[in-house]
């Protein structure tokens, strides 16, 4: 330990209050002074706006989609629109909006804080793979718009390669290069959680939120090559006639299959995993007690992230994958309950005997419980063979990944977006708007994709454009429910930006949060810490009311 | 050789602004490049996997293609890589010892042997060529037409040398760069850990290359 | 240089000439069987070499004898992952 | 049943029609899995919302002694779920077992998918396109393969799919037991049409279905038809009994080892019949110098099957 550490660990020393440096949005203010920023938290912020404009850009799409299936012969669009609809829907909110969303906006903002560092490892790597991602999906967004791709996000073989006439290649062009991006802050973050932890920050006392992102880079660093190389050979093999998949010579188009879910199954807890991380924050601080079971919890993170390498081939079960194979899968795939299950059971027993708060953070948390779990156990249901044998590529799956993709993530994303906006931009927001738009995005939520389980058991296929008419009552309603998420979703995109200007000043700590995020002013300065902070106590440290924050 | 010893200059790091000590920053660097080099080699192995499935599904055609590739140039690339793994070797232990000179030659060596590598590589690919074994060329018949499944894997045999050379050519200019670099007097003081970064990503290229060898000219023989 | 100078030079070169001429040798022993495949399971013997070909250069080379644990760890875990995909991929291959 | 037009005369379906005995047990597994997660779900839920209710911030109650670990409550609430959705998977992979076995006394139509319609063949030669009639308690298998892209014969009332894949045949098989109409589709997305590609399986009475096959006519069956285009692709030239050229005989290949000229061993079954046919330099037999043409893009994938089917009836060991 260092003399300066010496020094700041005696209590003695005086609270620096005077001369307090400007904070991180004040610091600078030419634009200059955000495009080339290495400060992690404007990083962050520029990973907010930019994804807040393609997730706007994908419900867009996914509004359109849902008009068209108010009527069941498919006559608002032709069939090429629609299939450029969601596939449009399907890339952008998968590739540039949940896979980055929490990692690149509240990790990127919250670890270097929540492990008491002055910035990530490699800060003008952050930049730059900031610059990746908005390069790779502005490049594909423009194509998805001018041209349009009409192979859904999955790029399947030989459709992709040889059948389809739109414009795939500059789309998986972009697609490969934003993973370079995920790949870069994967990288950063794994060196920053190893390398940069403050003074008596251990393993174990780090939040919830930093261990699921670490498990999230590592999936990052482990799986995004793989479907980098994948696509590539999609680009190839159209482009060039160099390819491996071609059925007409003998080439395996199951292959490629293999290849595309070996990262992207890996990459729906891409998804979840960072919301677990928020909603465990959340839960802990409204109920203003410890995370039940931390360990359990903690290592649940890494044993998802590791399980789940091992159980793609359950995308497959009726794809011409051997019957071995399937039936191992199968099997490895219910072993994924068992972490999940600790989360979702550890979360109620934080709850019990907590002092709870019911703000807009927590209803959102709660409302992710609810959905994950219902989103989980249909996966349960998809994992078993003779099951998904009847509803694989029926609306059931669409309804169940929309479940842990919206309900989980997205709803962890909106609960830890107020839960830490005071600390983004130090300002508080209006907190009755916020539990109503909570709330209708909760029921919203439900009205549109529960009807889609039933379609799906009945035996609705999916991404079709037109379907029979026994489907259209269930159809109706589902689109119905939309347009109460889509009212949901402008509560928050309205009062957010609002509250930029007139909303209350924030506290350093509104929420009475324990964790080394809340220790420093909202918003934080240039370098977050006034002073190296350093450890000496438990993650979650509720149980002391002594100290007085952190 | 006169027998003057060589002036050792200061060997050491600069502290970045985010870092709290040295080590920490030198280890975070080190950690980074492994980080990077798992990436890579899922990269590659992707490759491998494609390879060893076509191995599988179709045997007599991967076997037949692996004939026709120039198994000596192959070779002799591995030694021309194994080789310039020894310079790198040498550039990092002369960068430890602060000799300055004798490491720029080590680096420029490095640089050249993976320049012969891509010419030979080029030399093979024109070989291919000349042998009308590129089946992608619309204006020119393929030599193993009569099996159709042998384009795979010769298509796999192209990509995979063909990111090798990718990430060959990327490795030098970056090298050369680094080369300029240290050329000036203060860098061994304040970056000595790029050269030790910088090598780990070399000899990471070299044991590609020293799985790719096997895989596509060896192994199916 | 003087001789001194050539003795450090060697004295740290060593692990790193060490391992170019055990590299050297086994890819002599894969180009050699290669060549003229001697047997018709030639390709396990191959497989074999490679391996010790490739824990040469990341265990020498690289220096990851020399790395603290983590390092270890990090440069295990890809071939670790590159193992899973494999298996499971020719779970499936093998048993169409 | 073929259905009204109008979508007001549609009720809200809840639950999809069953015509097999395997469809009802497939709805038992997934009826008896809901109830199983109700029960390890719904009290989340209630005690989500009464913890929430009962501790709020401003109510007074008692909050002494929480606890924040307890390795036995977390071990079992992780594994006892674990092991009794165990089960599931046990079950659900003896149905998937018994769905990828047909019996053998199963009837064999022919599929084809390609963008964007099915066309099924029928063993006595009919043919149909998109829709499907299919008698009551006889097994049937569906042989598919795909013309282009990869497509997913999909049948809801059988509880039933398997996707089509270029080049290579796969298999989906039911014993319908309830006569009627049901809706049949192609599930894995293929393109701008595939939402039209579905048709409807009329499954009817053994007798019934004898005498559609009647009124569908057919000339020959399929194997009688392959027989035809065997000789007059001048296969029999080689392949044939009298044949001067040293080729291997046909009968009594199906399904049975042929040695390679690697060592290895393959089965001839449907698509390794298709691929030596396509392109009879890839994997090369032991014994037999190859001089046989390729007939890659000279046989259409229809044609493919009548062959195959002839050499599958031609059991009887020539030589």
């Amino acid at each position: 330990m260092s003399p300066l550490d010496t020094v700041l660990r005696d209590p003695d020393t005086p609270r620096i209050t005077l001369d307090r440096p400007a904070d991180y949005l004040h610091a600078q203010h030419t634009l200059r002074s955000w495009f080339f920023t290495t400060d992690h938290k404007r990083i962050a912020l520029l990973y907010l706006a930019s994804i807040t404009g393609f997730f706007i850009l994908g419900a867009c799409a996914a509004g359109l989609v849902r008009l068209s299936l108010v009527v069941p012969n498919g006559q608002i669009f032709s069939n090429d629109t629609y299939n450029k609809l969601f596939t449009m829907h399907g890339v952008i909110m998968i590739w540039f909006f949940l896979i980055p969303s929490i990692p690149a906006t509240f990790g990127n903002f919250l670890i270097p804080l929540m492990i008491g560092a002055k910035d990530l490892a490699f800060p003008r790597l952050n930049l730059l793979s900031w610059y990746v991602f908005m390069l790779g999906s502005l490049f594909t967004i423009v194509v998805l718009i001018v041209g349009g791709v009409d192979t859904g996000w999955t790029f399947y073989a030989p459709f992709s390669t040889t059948y389809s006439n739109t414009y795939v290649i500059p789309a998986l062009v972009g697609v490969i290069i934003v993973g370079f991006s995920s790949i870069l802050t994967g990288l950063n973050f794994v060196v920053t959680i190893h390398k940069m932890r403050c003074p008596g920050m251990t393993w174990f006392r780090m939040p919830i939120f930093v261990w699921t992102h670490y498990a999230v880079s590592l999936i990052f660093l482990l799986g995004t090559p793989v479907i980098t190389l994948a696509l590539m050979l999609l680009v190839m093999e159209r482009a060039f006639h160099i390819g491996v998949f071609d059925p007409r010579l003998g080439g395996d188009p199951v292959l490629f299959e293999h290849l595309f879910w070996f990262y992207s199954h890996p990459a729906v807890y891409i998804m979840v995993l960072p919301g677990m991380g928020v909603v465990t924050e959340l839960v802990a601080a409204f109920s203003q007690k410890r995370v039940f079971g931390y360990k359990f919890v903690a290592y649940a993170s890494i044993g998802l992230a590791s399980i789940t390498f091992l159980v793609w081939g359950h995308h497959m079960f009726v794809n011409g994958q051997s019957q071995l194979a399937s039936t191992v899968f199968s099997f490895l795939s219910f072993a994924v309950a068992v972490p999940s299950a600790v989360k979702v059971y550890n979360w109620t027993a934080t709850i019990h005997k907590g002092t709870i708060r019911l703000d807009t953070p927590m209803l959102y948390a709660m409302g992710y419980i609810g959905l994950f779990v219902l989103g989980g156990v249909t996966g349960l249901f998809l994992a078993t063979l003779a099951v998904d044998a009847h509803l694989h590529d029926t609306y059931f799956v669409v309804a169940h990944f929309h479940y842990i993709m919206v309900g989980g993530t997205m709803l962890a994303f909106l609960g830890g977006l107020h839960y830490w906006w005071p600390k983004f931009t130090g300002r508080m927001y209006p907190e009755a708007w916020g539990r109503v738009g909570a709330f209708l995005i909760f029921i919203g939520f439900n009205v549109t994709f529960f009807p889609q389980f039933i379609l799906g058991y009945l035996g609705m296929p999916r991404r079709y454009h037109s379907y029979p008419p026994e489907f259209q009552l269930l159809n109706v309603l589902s689109s119905a429910g939309s347009t109460i998420l889509a009212v949901g979703y402008f509560f928050p995109l309205g009062y957010l930006i609002w509250s930029l200007w007139f909303g209350k000043k924030a506290p350093a700590n509104p929420w009475q949060a324990k964790g080394l995020e809340w220790t420093t002013s909202s918003p934080p300065p240039a370098h977050n810490f006034l002073r190296t902070p350093v450890v000496d106590y438990q993650p979650y440290d509720y149980a002391n009311k002594t100290r007085d924050n952190g | 050789m006169a027998d003057i010893g060589i002036a050792a200059e200061p060997v050491d790091l600069e502290l970045a602004e985010q870092f709290t000590t040295k080590a920490q920053q030198r280890e975070a660097a080190t950690l980074g490049m492994w980080a990077w080099l798992v990436t890579e080699l899922l990269l590659f192995a992707g490759l491998f996997l494609c390879a060893l499935i076509l191995r599988i599904q179709h045997p007599q055609s991967v076997t037949l293609v692996t004939t026709h590739l120039k198994f000596w140039i192959g070779a002799t690339n591995t030694v021309v890589l194994i080789c310039s793994s020894l310079t790198m070797s040498a550039a990092i232990v002369t960068s430890r010892l602060g000799w300055r000179r004798f490491m720029l030659g080590a680096l420029l060596a490095t640089a050249s042997l993976g320049s012969l590598f891509l010419l030979l590589k080029g030399f093979e690919y024109y070989q291919d060529y000349d042998e009308h074994m590129m089946p992608f060329l619309a204006d020119r018949s393929y030599v193993l037409a009569h099996d159709q499944a042998s384009v795979l894997f010769l298509d796999v045999y192209y990509i995979t040398t063909g990111l090798h050379g990718v990430h060959l050519i990327t490795g030098i200019s970056i090298l050369l760069w680094l080369t300029w670099k240290a050329s000036r007097p203060a860098f061994l003081q304040t970056h000595q850990n790029r050269i030790e970064i910088y090598g780990l990503y070399w000899h990471f290229i070299d044991l590609i290359w020293i799985i790719v060898f096997p895989v596509l000219y060896v192994l199916n023989r | 240089m003087s001789h001194d100078d050539w003795q450090v030079l060697w004295q740290h070169m060593r692990p790193a000439v060490r391992s170019f001429v055990l590299l050297l040798v086994l890819l002599g022993v894969n180009v050699t069987l290669g060549a003229t495949l001697p047997f018709s399971w030639a390709y396990v013997v191959e497989g074999v070499v490679v391996a010790c070909m490739v824990l040469t250069v990341l265990l020498v080379s690289m220096e990851v004898l020399r790395e603290p644990p983590l390092m270890r760890l990090f440069a295990a875990l890809g071939f670790f992952w590159v193992a899973i995909m494999f298996t499971m991929t020719l779970v499936d291959y093998l048993s169409r | 049943m073929s259905g009204p037009a109008s979508p007001a005369d549609y009720p809200l379906l809840l639950w999809p029609a069953a015509a097999s005995s395997a469809a009802a047990h497939v709805d038992y597994l997934i009826s008896a899995f809901t109830a199983v997660t109700l029960l390890l779900t719904v009290p989340i839920f209630l005690a989500i919302t009464w913890f929430a209710l009962v501790y709020r911030a401003n109510r007074k109650v008692y909050r002494g002694n929480p606890t924040d670990r307890n390795v036995m409550v977390e071990m079992s609430w992780m594994l006892i779920p674990f092991f009794l959705t165990l089960g599931f998977f046990a079950w659900g992979a003896q149905l998937f077992d018994v769905s990828k076995h047909p019996p053998g006394n199963a009837m064999v139509i022919q599929g084809i998918g390609r963008q964007w319609m099915w066309k099924f063949q029928h063993p006595g030669g009919q043919s149909e396109i998109n829709d499907l009639h299919v008698p009551t308690g006889q097994p049937v298998v569906i042989n598919m393969i795909s013309q282009d892209v990869i497509h997913s014969l999909y049948l809801p009332a059988f509880r039933v799919q398997t996707e089509t894949l270029p080049g290579r045949y796969t298999q989906v098989w039911f014993t319908a037991d309830r006569p009627g109409a049901y809706r049949l589709y192609c599930s894995e997305y293929c393109g701008t049409d595939h939402s039209v590609m579905d048709g409807e399986i009329f499954v009817m009475k053994p007798g019934d279905y004898e005498n559609w096959l009647n009124q569908a006519g057919s000339t020959q069956s399929l194997a009688a038809n392959g027989k035809r285009l065997f000789a007059s692709y001048g296969c029999t030239g080689c392949h044939g009994a009298a044949a001067t050229v040293r080729a291997p005989s046909l009968a009594g290949l199906y399904e049975k080892p042929v040695p390679m000229a690697d060592g290895g061993t393959v089965i001839a079954d449907d698509t390794y019949l298709r691929d030596k046919i396509l392109n009879p330099d890839h994997d090369l037999i032991a014994g037999y110098k190859q001089v046989m043409p390729s007939f890659n893009g000279i046989i259409p994938e229809e044609q493919l099957i009548q062959l195959i089917a002839y050499i599958k009836s031609d059991q009887e060991p020539v030589r």
